[in-house]
């Protein structure tokens, strides 16, 4: 397994961020409609995960998937326009934020129902293994799915037939307000591999390199015939859950407070600079860019044609 | 209608419903994502969990097949289950459930085991909710024998309904519209209940019926009032009840315009304005001076762009033409 | 029809197809429970193991919601997926799947994702198989769009049809009748295709016309036989396809009889029945001589007991009658 | 916990077994129709289950329940006029086989879909438990159902809430034909249990003494607030999976013999006589007059009144 580029990671865990920061804002401005749930304080699982990819890899997200798309490679402009609801958006603004579908980078969707993407990454997996290629597919899900029937029929279908999918469940201790704690029996996600005969690891999902270790061994294992694994993600969004949503008690600030301090972004920069792997003043740099690139897309969505309302009912069908 | 009656939302009309009934009867029990402490995605239990506990008002996972069955098997050793499925949508999940077990196990019982249950959930097209967060899906639960569907279009409604709902031993889909749930209007404070399958004429008229569905109903009453100017007078029913319908006060109305127009926003093929077309050409096809006339949603998914979005749903201006359409035949 | 070819029976004639296509496309597979070495409760895949091995044949655990978000998935990277239900009772635990994610994700993604699926599944009442194995189901599929259904009534169509339903690109609803399996007929050996979309005149007559479905069609033919000995003209409309309706074939044949009766075996509520009623009143209201006219299964959950499965479901005698009301009137 | 008397259990699986017989004899006659699926081989587990339920404790069952339903206290007569499809069945003829239902004696049901009784039983203990009855429920299912997201999501709610719920899974190895060791990542269903944070057990279903033992602490304990438990049966069913169904060659004569030899009522009755519980004589009485009832139970099917077709819309609604 190649280990990518550290600098690469931090780069791209910074566009998330920062474009993120800046729909946040165009939300709240009114720029953006319906539900806008942020990725914010998950990135270095999104980006660990998805540095193994290629573009013909597919990627089955959840309702919390910008940062799974700007990962896998979709520009940030149009997932911008796409949640300013514009034709040049990656689904013309049919979609919005909870239905990002970029299949020429392998973005397979992301979905605004829990569940499904799990089992269509597995029904990905089966189409390469029966189509006999190299590809993989992953699943992106949250804790919440995994107490969902989805979780309990894809994962056991992936490991009958050994298929080449990783489920990659970003657990962030809530499913909106419901702590994972009440909602499951048992509070641990990877243990659960043993029931479905796969392999299964929990890790800090804040650490990017060590995420992206683990997901590089599972991927590689993946696309030699080794099967499916679960990759339990132990991580925290720190916005609420959509955006607009007050935080209504249900955890404490004590425990936001805690898991700032544990921001990926900000960990990964304190191990290039204690490694000599960049400089603060080249960090600083590329914070900027990041920063102008997020506030450009935001110009390019705001400025980018509505979709035209004759289009409305194209594509139905295939045969239309 | 009493005018001194004090002034609620739609949904604070259905959670004083819904507060009633559970303070009646220890049985009732809610459950959905979100309802216990933070009140509802859409405040439809606010209140309730301190008030009545996590017993009766009980937070779930993300399992609508598994509460779905459970509130069935609850059911059928006489619990009154409430499904609080925030958004209609997620139903779909467990459909499966409702069809096969909920709607058919008194029949299969024979009239033994009750099915008293409520299925309640946000409907609708509006505020780019996108294609995963706008469904209407009511015909089919229309089709399948089994259920009752009502979509109140009034806060009077949707207390009395839902308490109707809640006391019915039938499973009843208590549906409310996202566009209608911030609507107030005048709600007694006296105890009444509203039957399941019975319309409601809302303006009378001698020159069309149009029946209205849901939200469609005041956008129909916004569209009619520029016709009244120029001396057309409608006749709109609110449908309120979906199954069974009410196609007695339908067809009283027709006997008089002889022209009928369905404004709904759900999808038209084997839609309820099909049915109600049919049971009319069925029951008074010598009435009709012209073809039943439908309006629906656009036959798609819903986008999210809101000029998409607006471009699917019937508007005041479409309703208003399809009247000028129907009286032109 | 060719006399010459040979006579299969509806289950050996759409097998025939299916194999033809796997043959054709690697791309092919088809899932299910029993469909592996057992060759499929009802032979559907018999022989097809041994000839495309496990991966393309695929005997799945009891996880229908499972293998349909799967083969949903599996069709957005390019595999062609038929899930093969047995009976088609058990796709309802799928329906979330389907109506959410399979009909939608076409347009979602502006068309640049496709959906080649095929849906297969036993329907119908008959021999006692009760509730839980004889359902129907086709008009849930007929409202949401996304969908093509088709329910053909003739070996020689199911051969076509589901030839043609494997090379769409959109999900196709294949059903095939409890009753009908069995049946046989001429089967040309030359490739051929059935369009999607296109009913078939199965007699011309200009008493009346007569739409059915699935296994209704044949019942028909029966009824009409003992009427046209009384020198009535029926004309007979096998719809084959539910959606999309084959209108014009319908309206054609109205314009001519000025009568028609829609017999589905299905319940009536918001079901193909309605839907026809509604289109030819819209499109071809001056044609009607006398009310459109339905004849459905009683609207009950379908019982075990013989006499009680057989008073549910419309008889050629109720057929036969129906027509003689509609002429009466 | 009171153990029932051994002989008791003893006479309920020969009532199951010779009453099934029969059964079977009648569908080959075409007495009985549409699917017909048999306990035979599998009466230790209803039997030693059901020993210890009221008639306000509620059974859910599976498309194979006439063995839970005779347990249950239904009458031999109803269930055979049930199949028979005759106004004294249970359901007045309308459900058959499948769709068993006896309220008045807690028998909830059988059903043709499997997975929705796991999540009905749930929900009849989620009753109890609000009403704040002594009650408990117990689902029967197969180890297909263990596949199916109904086993997942029930399980784990009956867990997180504390049900009185017993999940009695009856492991016979196949659903259908396809082997669980093929359909399942896992061949074990007990260890599953701490998945969700329940008790789970693995004993042999075919040992009625040791069902009785298992279920009764389980039950127990479920009645006095410890809330719900996961029971493996491992058993095996030695007649097709429906009559009338060839043997598809996908279980060996070997296995099936081997099966027959730990046959449950052959085992018990020589655990009675070598406990001095009972003379073989006693034992041969016992098998005639249980032969004798369940040929009287078909006589009385067979000479029962069809259901009058009039009423074959009744009930579809409570309020009609
Ligand atoms: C089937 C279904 N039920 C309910 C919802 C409403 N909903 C949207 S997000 C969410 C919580 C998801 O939690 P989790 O899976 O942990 O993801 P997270 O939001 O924490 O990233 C819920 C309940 C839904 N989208 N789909
Ligand atoms: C949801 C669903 N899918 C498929 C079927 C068809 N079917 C009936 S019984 C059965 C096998 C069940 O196996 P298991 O649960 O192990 O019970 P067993 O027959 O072994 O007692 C299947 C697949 C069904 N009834 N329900
Ligand atoms: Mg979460
Ligand atoms: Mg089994």
């Amino acid at each position: 397994m190649v280990m990518p580029d550290p600098l690469d990671l931090y780069r791209r865990m910074l566009q998330i961020r920062n474009t993120e920061e800046q729909l946040a804002r165009a939300y709240r401005n009114g720029e953006i409609m319906g539900a806008c749930h942020t990725y914010v304080g998950q990135e270095a699982v999104a980006v660990g995960v998805c540095a193994h990819l290629t573009p013909q890899d597919a990627v089955f997200s959840t309702h919390r998937g910008h940062g799974h798309a700007l990962a896998k490679g979709v520009p940030a402009q149009a997932v911008a326009a796409e949640l300013f609801g514009r034709a040049t958006g990656t689904s013309r603004g049919r979609g919005g934020s909870m239905h990002l579908f970029a299949p020429e980078v392998g973005m397979m969707g992301t979905t605004g129902i829990v569940g499904p993407n799990i089992l269509q990454a597995t029904g990905a997996a089966y189409a390469f293994q029966l189509l006999e290629k190299d590809e993989v597919a992953v699943a992106f899900f949250g804790d919440g799915a995994v107490n969902n029937g989805a979780f309990h029929e894809g994962i056991n279908l992936a490991a009958i037939w050994g298929l080449p999918v990783l489920f990659v469940c970003e657990n962030n201790l809530y499913a909106t307000e419901i702590a994972f704690a009440y909602a499951a029996g048992n509070p641990e996600v990877a243990t659960r591999a043993t029931t479905y005969g796969l392999p299964g690891e929990a890790i800090d999902g804040n650490d990017v390199m060590q995420v992206c270790k683990a997901a590089g061994a599972m991927i590689e294992r993946a696309r030699q015939g080794g099967g499916p694994s679960l990759l339990e993600c132990r991580t925290y969004r720190t916005r609420a859950h959509a955006e607009g949503m007050p935080e209504a008690g249900y955890r404490s600030q004590e425990e936001v407070d805690a898991w700032k301090h544990k921001d990926p972004i900000a960990c990964h920069r304190a191990y290039l600079l204690n490694r000599d792997l960049a400089t603060s003043d080249s960090l600083d740099e590329w914070e900027a860019a990041s920063v102008q690139a997020a506030v450009d897309a935001m110009e390019f969505a705001r400025t980018s044609p509505w979709p035209d309302p004759a289009t409305a009912t194209s594509n139905v069908y295939a045969e239309t | 209608m009493d005018d001194t009656a004090p002034v609620l939302s739609f949904t604070e009309a259905a959670r004083a419903g819904l507060t009633e009934e559970m303070e009646r009867d220890p049985s009732i029990f809610v459950v959905g994502e979100g309802i216990g402490p933070r009140g509802g995605n859409f405040n439809t239990t606010l209140g309730l969990y301190e008030r009545f506990g996590p017993r009766r008002i009980r937070d779930t996972p993300i399992s609508e097949r598994g509460f779905v069955g459970m509130c069935t098997g609850a059911a059928m050793v006489g619990a009154r289950p409430v499904v609080d499925f925030m958004f209609l949508d997620f139903i779909l999940d467990a459909f499966g459930e409702l069809v096969n077990q909920t709607a058919k196990i008194q029949y299969m019982s024979n009239g033994r085991i009750a099915m008293p249950m409520v299925l309640r959930g946000c409907i609708g097209v509006g505020g780019s909710a996108a294609t995963h967060h706008s469904g209407n899906y009511y015909p089919f639960f229309a089709h399948q024998p089994g259920f009752r569907v009502v979509a109140p279009s009034t806060p009077h409604d949707a207390k009395g309904l839902l308490k109707t709902a809640i006391r019915s031993n039938d499973p009843v889909l208590f549906l409310e519209h996202k566009l209608l749930m911030a609507t107030r209007g005048p709600v007694p404070t006296a105890e009444y209940l509203e039957p399941i399958g019975r319309a409601k004429v809302k303006t009378v008229g001698d020159d069309a019926t149009v029946v209205a569905v849901g939200a469609m109903v005041q956008r129909t009453m916004d569209a009619i009032s520029t016709l009244e100017e120029n001396g057309l007078h409608i006749e709109v029913v609110d449908l309120v009840s979906i199954a069974p319908l009410d196609i007695p006060t339908i067809l009283e109305s027709v006997a008089k315009t002889g022209r009928l127009l369905i404004v709904d926003e759900d999808y038209a093929p084997c839609g309820i304005g099909a049915e109600i077309c049919v049971r009319i050409v069925e029951e008074g096809f010598d009435f009709l001076d012209a073809p039943v006339a439908r309006l629906n949603g656009a036959y798609a998914p819903i986008p999210y762009s809101p000029p998409l979005e607006k471009a699917l749903v019937p508007s005041s201006e479409n309703i208003a033409s399809a009247i000028l359409d129907l009286l032109a035949q």
